[in-house]
Order: structure tokens, then sequence, then C-alpha cells
């Protein structure tokens, strides 16, 4: 903990300004927006995307004034991090308090996910323009932009679980939003089940820190549980294997992270949920979500960090930078091999996550974020960019069957080409280079292993390769689908261009030379050093980069570069090595071997289960049932006999009186009348007689 | 001098009287009386018939009678001749005495609503205390002869004629019923001679008819709309659509006894338009204060033509009305409207003079005009006649 | 007989018609005829009462008169509404025919 | 007791009668229509002219007609095979001379001890009208509320039932 006030050198500034009291806006307006589109006709399509589209318009505003603030505090040499918390429970001594916090990690989180977020609402009013669902799709997209800005802000690690639940809610109606087609459906429901496998340690680790901590605020005027007193306590205790509850703690989240952010053992679910619609794999499956877990890791990096040795490695952040790097390394083994044109931009996801991860466990949180960051932008413009390219090449997603697409659709090709050179790494024109160097600098010089780096490296050369030859299938050759491919509208294409500005600017913030997000979230004064350009490791690391990227692109076009116009030739790889091939393609059998572990464990206990139920339960059951049947039987002679028989004898003779009383009742109205008249006359008599003298 | 001119009728009827008894010249003033009645307005009859049919010939651009006498003008008297030479066929399936009371009730009827008209100053046969209401007592009685006429003719076309014209009459006797009283609330009175007295009086030259009012405007088209409803007379004439219904309720009827419908119904739309021209109009009083020197009943005939001279506009510019359109108007516009009317002539009475009554009076109706003009349009068996032609 | 008497016979020898019309007629609407026969010679009564009566400024049998025309009009409306109904049911309005509603 | 009571007396008698007697339905209503007007006639003899027009207005210009659209909307005006007359008319008809001798005797009784006014009441239709708005207001309100009910009620009871059961 005294590494934080090292690495602090301003002072922590924590009062609530006027911003941070209207933080809850940003998650709420949408959430709102969200129901309001819930209560409305299904044919009301305009007004839903207006609806939506406006709320995160000002939720963007809102974002931007907040980053505004941190940024202004920041110029002034304030590390701001101001925090407003609220008990929400009160049960006995304790309570359940909620939150939000304010700081460059929220505010820069803000400002991306509700940027990207509009970009894509912008875009799928495009790609959405036909769907029959229209408005159901806005309410659940309003809704996730709505959970995921509250799992930015939120400062109360049970509020950040809420709207990761949120979260995994909205990503699995989004999946499944097609629901008529079953594999949408299963792969919904897969991912729905995954990540509940991570949020279970999750939630683990969330009671295990309120057990120690008693506190679930992250941030609390020095009583948060992220704050060097309860970090302190936390050290001191000892879990198993010789892991303090800190560090146990944080692999627990981890796990929960993992699960979210498709690291290795529960990454399968990310390329099934490309079933979704392709807005919905660029802002959840790409952009936002799948980088929450990454973005949680850097929340919780200060328990993570704690009782750090020199170096800043944790036995935690050790595990997590070693799943990151398999996970990268994994990934995109699986990626060459894939031949739909999302599944290759999941697993490319998937892999980025592991770097992203790999940068938090070795280089600090500014390091991961940055590539978060980065990452965000130039995924989220391939997937719109894939988005464009289905639409066009009417909802065929099978890059064999495309070819040549960069006549028909030039935009798409020009943001997609800029948005696959930032994900290859192209040195210092793309961002991606940029973040991607960071995490491999900060590999360099770990101090645990040099594995990590070399499976980076190597990673990042399979990244360019797999790229060069997507884009070589898609957009290079000769047409090979059928009909006609077309240019997808500008409601689509203009979000791509904005996306592919920033995939190329955004580099811009993150150089060796002026690295002031690093000094933003870090909290520490920037300053512009030219020098850093001539430093010899820094070029190395140029060199190391420029080899990759020559080395995968090259590799690529050489294998790819004039692919036969027969869609059904095998791929050239396929040719090479085949039994790799299979390997690759089949995606390690991983999913074949939960197929037989996992799930079919679960399909024995739930037989188990079911035998119990049935045998031992149902038995008892039933003979419960039989001795209340019983019973019933005796109340039943009881009740009808004896009650019912006193009763009814009753009725028959009150019915026998009413027969003979309604005789009279002949229906014949004019008789009535009679009777009348007859009273009438006999009551003048009656009158006149008594009132005789 | 203009006195003498003015009060000409009453001076000769006491001056005829004044030779008879004293006991006998009550009854003489009144038989004189009725006589005036019974020979005025038949005559005015006669006149309306050839001024119908003239201006119903302008107005469909061509000449109308012109045959007897100067300029057609004796047509009356041949037609008169005619009808009382004409055979009177009765059918023979038809119930004789209910055949034959159906016209002469009528014609009672409309001719006992005279009675209680003020065509003059001092000129009203019976000033009575409840006049508007023997006024409309006597109108409802005449749907009975109507229904009369139709039952007993045992025709099929006179029975469906005499059904819409009942159902069609007690309708619009509701709305003329509620127009009226939206000037008794205002004048307190039934008796026809106070609310003309109370028109007649000027501020600067305008005269005080309760047309020049909002509440009494509306109220005025509503009665207008309903008199010629009341009276059978287009666009409203589907009783005796010909097209349809061959003549309606007389289809049956010839000679003397159909002369006598149709006597009846023109002395009906002319005392409904005198009511009208006593309620609204200010009566016998003159529209300018210098005009007064002309004789009030020389005002009242003249006001009476022109509403007469409206009647035969009417009937030669608007298409007849479809039986439900015709109820839906008067249920579902007519009526509403009316009643608003009541309401804002209770306004009127409780808000006092001033500009103010005026703005809020005329933004009401006004109001209520055009909002449920909209409704009623949007309305399908309401709005604008649509027409289907054969494919 | 004073005038009251003449009136007040009358009177009572139209509720006795309307009566017998009531009663030996099987036509509903004939019911409802004499029905109204009755009310009438009623209000005759009123109107006698009233006229010839202690305190006619006080209008009591006038407003009687009045009020009970009013309610026989809603009366008449009705009843003839009704037997309207029943006859689009049981396709007769004689009320011998029309004899469901017995115990 | 002028000669003007007894016809109109006779005329009202005699319309009765008619409408009771008449085979013919439309007759009968026709007839109970004179009876109608004669008792507006008596009411105007009884110096009630406001009493006598209401019964005009209402009784010929709507009962009346009320009556006649109900016979031919029911079919009425044929006359029916088996007779007008109940087969107990005979009781019917003791029953009402019973209830006339009665109510005769009564009035004969007692009529020449009730005191009897002369003198023509002055009561113009003003005073009627402040009458019922005045201390009569409350039975004019429910009155009003009385009527509205019976339209209603009445359209609706007579209304065609659309897609009925039957």
């Amino acid at each position: 903990m005294t590494l934080i006030q090292e690495v602090s050198s301003f002072t922590p500034q924590t009062t609530a300004s006027a911003i941070t009291g209207i933080l809850w806006l940003i998650p709420a307006l949408p959430i709102v927006a969200s129901g309001c589109i819930a209560l409305m006709k299904q044919s009301r399509r305009q007004a839903a995307a207006t609806l939506s589209i406006s709320s995160l318009c000002v939720s963007l505003l809102l974002s931007i004034a907040a980053f505004s603030h941190v940024l202004s505090g920041w110029l002034a040499g304030n590390a701001v991090r101001e925090s407003l918390n609220f008990t929400w429970i009160r049960f006995g001594s304790s309570a359940v308090d909620l939150g939000w916090v304010l700081d460059p990690l929220s505010a820069v989180m803000l400002v991306m996910v509700s940027l990207v977020g509009l970009l894509i609402f912008i875009y799928s009013t495009g790609y959405m323009a036909h769907d029959e669902n229209f408005t159901r799709f806005f309410c659940f997209l309003s809704l996730f932009a709505g959970a995921m800005l509250g799992v930015v802000i939120s400062n109360s690690i049970l509020l950040l679980f809420m709207c990761w639940e949120l979260v995994g809610l909205t990503s699995y109606l989004l999946i499944g939003f097609w629901y008529h087609k079953p594999s949408a459906a299963a792969a919904a429901k897969k991912a729905f089940l995954t990540t509940r496998v991570g949020d279970i340690f999750f939630l683990l680790g969330i009671v295990w820190l309120f057990a120690q901590t008693g506190t679930l605020l992250f941030y609390n005027h020095g009583a948060g549980s992220l704050e060097p007193l309860s970090l302190a306590s936390l050290l001191t205790q000892h879990a198993a294997l010789g892991l303090s509850a800190a560090g146990a703690i944080g692999l627990l989240i981890f796990a929960g992270a993992a699960g979210k952010s498709g690291q290795l053992p529960l990454h399968v679910w990310l390329p099934d949920a490309m079933e979704g619609p392709t807005p919905v794999s660029a802002l959840i499956h790409a952009a936002t979500m799948v980088a929450a877990g990454v973005y949680l890791i850097a929340r919780v990096y200060p328990l993570m960090q704690a009782g750090a040795l020199t170096g800043g490695v944790t036995t935690s952040l050790t595990v997590v930078t070693w799943v990151g790097a398999s996970t990268a390394v994994f990934a995109a083994l699986i990626a060459v091999a894939q031949n739909d044109i999302k599944r290759i931009l999941a697993y490319s996801t998937v892999s980025q996550l592991g770097y992203m991860m790999a940068g938090l466990g070795m280089g600090g949180v500014a390091v991961g974020i940055f590539h978060l960051i980065t990452h965000a932008f130039f995924k989220a413009l391939l997937f719109m960019g894939a988005g464009s390219v289905i639409h066009g090449c009417h909802e065929e997603q099978d890059i064999r069957h495309m070819g040549g697409l960069k006549s028909y659709m030039p935009l798409t090709f020009a943001t997609y080409g800029i948005g696959m050179l930032a994900l290859c790494g192209v040195p210092i024109f793309f961002s991606g280079f940029w973040s991607k160097d960071a995490i491999l600098e900060s590999a360099h010089g770990w101090s645990i292993s040099h594995a990590p780096y070399y499976m980076l490296v190597f990673g990042a050369v399979l990244t360019a390769f797999y790229m060069t030859r997507q884009v070589s299938y898609v957009f290079f050759g000769q047409w090979r689908g059928h009909g006609h491919a077309h240019e997808s509208p500008r409601v689509m294409t203009t979000p791509l261009a904005i996306l592919a500005f920033f995939a190329v600017t955004l580099g811009a913030i993150g150089t060796p030379a002026w690295p002031w997000f690093r000094a933003f979230l870090d909290n520490r004064a920037s300053e512009v050093d030219l020098h850093a350009f001539a430093e010899p490791a820094w070029l190395m690391l140029l060199l190391t980069s420029c080899i990759i990227v020559i080395v995968g692109i090259g590799l690529g076009w050489a294998l790819y570069g004039n692919k036969s116009p027969d869609p059904d030739a095998p791929d050239t790889l396929q040719a090479a090595i085949p039994h790799v091939w299979v390997v690759l393609q089949n995606k390690f059998y991983v999913d074949e071997l939960y197929g037989v572990t996992v799930i079919a464990f679960y399909a024995w206990w739930a037989r188990v289960a079911d035998w119990f139920d049935r045998r031992v339960w149902g038995g008892a059951v039933a003979a419960v049932t039989w001795l209340f049947g019983l019973f019933a039987q005796f109340n039943r002679f009881f009740d009808a006999d004896i009650v019912d028989g006193t009763f009814d004898k009753g009725c028959e003779e009150i019915s026998t009186s009413g027969g003979l009383l309604a005789s009279i009742q002949s229906g014949a109205v004019q008789n009535y009348l009679r009777i009348l008249a007859l009273a009438v006359v006999a009551l003048v008599l009656i009158l006149f007689w008594s009132s005789r003298p | 001098m203009i006195d003498k001119a003015d009060q000409i009728f009453v001076l000769l009827q006491h001056w005829l009287v004044s030779f008879l008894p004293l006991a006998l010249q009550q009854p003489a003033a009144v038989l004189l009386g009725v006589i005036g009645i019974v020979c005025v307005f038949p005559a005015i009859f006669a006149l309306t018939t050839v001024f119908e049919r003239k201006g119903l010939g302008r107005i469909q651009n061509r000449l109308g009678p012109n045959r007897v006498g100067p300029f057609g003008f004796m047509q009356p008297i041949a037609d008169a001749i005619k009808s009382l030479t004409k055979e009177d066929v009765v059918p023979s399936t038809a119930n004789g005495p209910v055949h034959f009371l159906a016209p002469v009730g009528l014609v009672v009827a409309v001719f006992m609503g005279f009675a209680v008209l003020p065509v003059g100053r001092n000129m009203v046969l019976v000033d009575m205390d409840a006049g508007l209401l023997f006024f409309f007592a006597m109108g409802a009685s005449t749907e009975v002869s109507v229904f009369m006429a139709g039952w007993s003719s045992r025709n099929k076309y006179s029975l469906l004629g005499a059904m819409r014209a009942v159902a069609q009459m007690i309708s619009y006797e509701v709305v003329l019923l509620l127009s009226s009283v939206a000037v008794v609330m205002i004048t307190g009175s039934l008796s026809l001679t106070k609310i003309v007295e109370a028109q007649n009086q000027y501020t600067g030259i305008f005269p005080h008819w309760y047309i020049f009012t909002p509440w009494g405007l509306a109220g005025f088209v509503m009665y207008a709309i309903a008199a010629t409803a009341e009276t059978n007379r287009s666009p409203f004439d589907l009783p005796e659509g010909e097209s349809e219904l061959v003549a309606g309720y007389h289809t049956e009827y010839s000679g003397f006894k159909f002369a006598l419908f149709f006597l009846g119904e023109y002395l009906a739309m002319l005392s409904i338009s005198g009511l009208g021209t006593t309620l609204f109009l200010g009566g016998w009083s003159a529209p300018l204060s210098f005009l007064t020197f002309m004789p009030s009943w020389f005002w009242f005939f003249s006001k009476l033509m022109m509403s007469i001279f409206v009647f035969i506009w009417m009937r030669g510019t608007l298409p007849r009305l479809r039986q439900d359109q015709l109820m839906n108007f008067a249920w579902k516009f007519v009526l509403p409207f009316t009643l608003l009317d009541l309401f804002v002539t209770a306004l009127w009475r409780f808000m006092g003079q001033g500009l103010l009554r005026w703005i809020v009076c005329s933004v009401i109706l006004l109001a209520a005009y055009v909002i449920m003009g909209r409704v009623a349009m949007v309305r399908k068996h309401f709005g604008p006649r649509r027409y289907r032609y054969a494919e | 007989m004073t005038p009251l008497g003449g009136y007040l016979l009358v009177a009572a020898l139209m509720f006795a018609i309307g009566l017998a019309g009531a009663l030996v007629r099987r036509n509903a609407i004939m019911v409802l005829i004499g029905i109204e026969l009755m009310l009438n010679s009623a209000n005759l009564n009123f109107i006698a009462f009233w006229r010839y009566g202690p305190h006619p400024e006080a209008l009591t049998g006038m407003m009687f008169a009045i009020f009970s025309i009013a309610v026989a009009a809603a009366e008449a409306a009705v009843g003839l509404g009704l037997v309207i109904a029943i006859y689009r049911h049981t396709h007769t309005t004689e009320l011998d025919k029309i004899n469901r509603m017995k115990g | 007791m002028t000669v003007i009571f007894y016809l109109i007396a006779a005329i009202t008698v005699a319309g009765g009668l008619a409408a009771v007697l008449l085979k013919n339905l439309v007759h009968c209503a026709l007839a109970v229509t004179i009876a109608f007007g004669g008792i507006a006639l008596l009411f105007l003899s009884l110096d009630a002219q406001f009493a006598g027009f209401v019964q005009i207005l209402v009784y010929i210009g709507a009962v009346a007609i009320l009556i006649v659209f109900a016979i031919l909307l029911t079919r009425g005006s044929d006359v029916p095979k088996d007779g007008v007359f109940s087969p107990t008319w005979l009781t019917g008809v003791a029953i009402a001379s019973a209830v006339f001798a009665v109510m005769g005797w009564a009035v004969i009784n007692s009529v020449n001890a009730i005191p009897q006014l002369a003198a023509v009441p002055h009561v113009t239709v003003h005073d009627i009208g402040v009458a019922l708005v005045g201390s009569y207001v409350l039975p004019l309100e429910i009155l009003a509320l009385l009527l509205t009910a019976a339209t209603v009620g009445a359209v609706i009871v007579a209304m065609h039932e659309k897609g009925g059961s039957e």
C-alpha cells in the first residue's frame, strides 16, 4: 500500500463536485429510455431509435463533461477521485452501501463506452432497419448501454456486480435476439451459463471481501476496501496455498473477469455469441462488455497489487499474466483456421483480451486500459465493417463465398483496412501499434519470465497473418459469392469512418514520447520527451514490431494473395498441414472436451438427482398424499351425509312450500290487476264503513 | 295618422262590432278575428304557391306558370277550381272515417296555431298567457292527422311516408321547443305579445331583436332547421320523397282533400315562419328605429314573406337528405347544440351587461360548432353523402 | 250536483273505463292505453280539486297533475319499449300468451 | 254545470269507451287520442290553461304517437281471429263496474260536504314557473332524472340486440 502513495504523486481529492452528483444520470438515462421503449408499440420504430440514441447522446455529453472535469483537475495537479455513496439496506450494525466514483479510469471508460455505443446505435438503425423486432432490439441495446455505464461508474462492488449481471442478461437477450434460430438460442444459453461459472467465483470473492473488510465500497474516504487500511488488513489474513486473503480474493475476482472477458478456460461462449446481430457483436462482444473483465481487474488493481514486492509482481498478477498470454496465443491460433468472418474476429477479440490481461498483469492499469481503449475502437470498426460486408453480401458470413469486395464496397474496404492494420499493429501510424507496443515493452521487462514476451510476439505474428488472410479472402481476388454485392447505406458507413479516424489517431495519447494517458491514469504529471523515441530499447521494439508485421502480413499475402476463384477449393494451409489444420479448425476440441467432461458430469448428476427426486422424495410425497386422501374421504362422508343431509332436507321443505305459494303467481298480469282492483273496492268500502258515524 | 294606419284593422273591427248589442260584441269580435285569419292566410298561401312555382322556375332556369291571368298570377284560382271539381277518390280498402277526418284535423290544428300569433300591434286573436305552449300543442296535434292520413289509406307508400313524417316531426319538435325555450328564458314569459314587446326596443337605431345576440342567432339557426323539418320542406321532405314514396302520406288523396293537405302544409309553413319571426326577428317591430312610421302589420308580413322566400330558396338549392342522415342530424348535432344554446342563454342571462358576455357566449357557441362539425364529419353516417355507382 | 261532483264523476267513469280496458283486453298495448286513461282521470281529479279546493294559489293539485303528466310520459315510453321488446322475443303482444314468468 | 261541460264530458267518455271497445287497435289509439283531447278540454274548462296545453302537447303529441308506433311495430293493427277480449272479460267488466260504483257512491256521498270556491283562481304561467323552480324544484330535478333514465331505458329495451342469441 505504500506503493500506491508512491505512484500517486498528487494529493487525492475526494470531495464530490457537481458533475459527480449527477453522474448517476449517465447510466440512468439509457435504462429509462429502455423502459420507455419496452412500453412502446412494436411499430414505433422511429420513436424507439430516436429515444435510445438521444438518451445515449445525453449520456455521452455528460461523460465528456465528467471527463473534462477529471482532466482539468489533473491538469491543475489534483488526483481526482470523487465518490458519492449512500446506504441501500441497513441490517444490524452493517449496511449495504452503494455509490459511484469518478476517477480517471472511470472517466476514460465512460467516454469510450458512450462514444462507441452511440456510433453503434446509429449504425444499428441502418443494420436492423428491416428487422421486425427493431423496437425490442433498441430496448435491449439501451438497457445494455445503461448497465455497462453502470459497471463503469460504480463505486460499490455490489452495484458493480448488479450491473455486471444486468450486462450479462442483456448479452443473453441480444445473442438470442433471433431466438427462432436454434443456434442463436443455444449460443445465448451457452454464453449465459459459461459466464455464470466465472460469476460464481466472483460472487464468492465479493462475499469474502465483504466479510473481511466490512464494506462493499471501493473508495470511501479511507474506509473503502481498496484503500490502504483495508488492504493492510487483507494482507495479514492468510488463505490456503500461501496466498494472502487479498491474493485469494483477487484470484476469485479474476475468475469472474475471465468468464466475462473470455479468458482461456471460459472462452468458449464468445465465438458462439456471434450468432447475435452484428452491432451486438461490435458493441458487446468486442468493444465494451468483454472488456468489462479487463476493466474489473483494473478497478480492483490495488487489491491485486497489494503486498507486491519489488517490480510490482504478486501471485494473482502472475496468474493474470499467464492466463492472458496463453489466451492470446491460443485464440490467435484458432483464428487462423476459421472461415466465418465474424468468428475470426471473435477469436481475434479473445486473443486481444488476452493481450489486455497480460498487459494488466505485467505493465499495470494504464497499459491494459490503453489497449482496451484502442482495441475497442478498431475492433468495433472491424465488426461493423464485417457487418457492412455481411449486409452487402446478403447475409453471407463465409469468407470463402466473398472476394473482390474492394471494388464493390470501397468505403467499407478502406475503413476495414484501417481497422485491420491497427489490429496488426503496423508501426507509427496506427493506434494498435502503440498500445500493443506498450504491452510488449512491459512483457520484455517482466522480472519473472520471458516466456510471455515470446508468446505475445508469436501471437502478434499470428494476428497479422490471420487478418491478412481474412482481408485477402474478403476484399481481394474475385467475387465468389451469389448475387450482387453492394455498398451499405450512409448511416452505416459514417460510423465506420468516425471509428476509423479514432483507430488511427488514438495512438497519439500513449506514445513513449508523450505518455500522458499512462500519466493520467496513474495520476502523474506528464511531459513531452521526444528523446524517448531515440532510446535503444524502444527502437529495438519498433524493429521487432516491424518484423512481426512484415512477417505476418507477408506470409498471409504470400499464401492467400492470389486465391483461386473456386469457393470450395481447400485452404492453402489446409493443403500444407492438414492435421494441424483440423485441430485448429475444431478449436482444439475444447467444446468437445467440455462435452465429455463437464457436460457429461452434469448430465449424470441430473440423472442422479432425477432418480432421487422420483424415488425417494416422490415416495415420501406419495405417502403423505395418500394419508391426506384418507382424511379427505372421511371428511367427505361427514360433509355429504351428515351436514348436507340435514341442510338438503330443510331446503326441500322450503322449496315445497315455495312451490305452493308460486302457484298463485299465474304469470297473467291481468289477474294481478283484477285482484288489485278488487282490493281497491274493498279498501274504499272499509274506509266508508269505518268512517260512518 | 301613423297610428291610424297602424291600427287600421283594429279600428275596423271595433267599428264593425259597435253596431251590435253589447252582449254580442265580444263573440262578434272574435268571429271577425277568425274570419280575418281564415281569409288572409289562405290568400297568402295562394300567393305563395305562385311565388314558389315561379321562384323554383327561375332557379331551375325555366319560366314557371305564366298562362293563367297576368304573369300567371291567377294560377291558384284555377288550381282551386280544379281541386274542387275533381272526383274525390277513396280507395276501397281505405278506412273511411279516418281517411276523411285526417285532412280536416290537419287544417283545423294548423289554423288554431294562428290564434296566438301577434300579426301587428294589438293584432292578436287570443292574447294567451301560455301562447307559445298553445302554439306547440296545436303543432303537435298535426302529427296525429298525418298518421291518420297515412294509415287509413291502406297503402304502403302512404304508411311509410306517414311513419317517416311522424318520426321526423317528433324528432325536430324537440329542437323547435328547446330553441324557443331560450327566448322564453330571456323574456320570462310564454306570451307571444310579451315576447314581441321585449324586442320592440331600440339602441340608437338598432332593434333589440334576439337574432342579434349570439344565443339568439344560434337558436334561430336551429329553429330554422327544425322548422324546415317540421313542415316537411326540402331538404327534409323525405316523407313525400316522390322518387321513393310517390307522394308520401297523401298519395291516396285527391280532389279537395288533397287541396286541404296542400293548404295545411303551407299554412303550417306560414305559421311556423310567423312564430320564428315573433320569437327571433322582433315580430311586428320595425327593423330600424326610424322605420317605425310604417304600420306594424306591414313589417310582420314582410318578415313572413322573407322567411317564405328563404324556404323556397332552400327548396330550389339543397338536395334531399337520407332518412338516417336526417335522424342522426337531429339527435346528434342539432339537439346537443340546442341544449348548449340553452346553457349559453342562461350564461347570457346571468352575466350581466357588458362586452364580456358577448365574447364568452360567442366563443362557446363557435367552438362547439366547429368541434361538433369536425366530429360529425368524421362519422361515417353523418358526413357528406358518398355516392356508389353501379360497377 | 256541484261542478266539482260532476268532474269527479267523469273522472271516476274514465277510471272505470280505463280499468275495464286494462282488464278485458288481451293486447298489452291496450292495457297500457287503459292505464293511461286511468292516469288521466286521476289528473282530472287533481285539477278539479285544485280548481275548487280551498287554496288554489298553492298550486298543489296543478303541480301534481303536471308531474303526473311527465311521469306518465316516461311510463308510456318505457312501457311501450317493453312491449316492443317482448314482441320481438315472443312474436305476440297478447298477455294471456305471455305467462312464462310464473311459479 | 254548463252545456259545454256536458258536451266535453260526453266526448271524453265516448272516446274512452271507444278506445276500450273498438276492435282495431289503431282505431282504439285514435279514440284514446280523442279521450285525451277531451280531458285537455276539461282542464281548460277548469281554468287550468297550462295543464291543458301540456296535456295536449304530451298526450296527443307524444304518447298517442308512441302508442301508434308501438301498434304498428308489433303488427297490432290486424284484428286477431280469436277476438280482442280476454275469455274472462265478464269478470273484468264486473270488477270495473264495482270500482265505478264504489267511487261514484263515495263521490256522491261526500262531495257536498267539501267546501267549494267558485271564484276563478288567478294563476298565471309565471306563478307556475316560479312554483316549479321554487318550492317544487326538488321534484322537478328528480323528474328530469327520471325522464333521462326513462329515455335511455326505453331506447335500450327496444334496441335491436346485435348478434343476440335468439
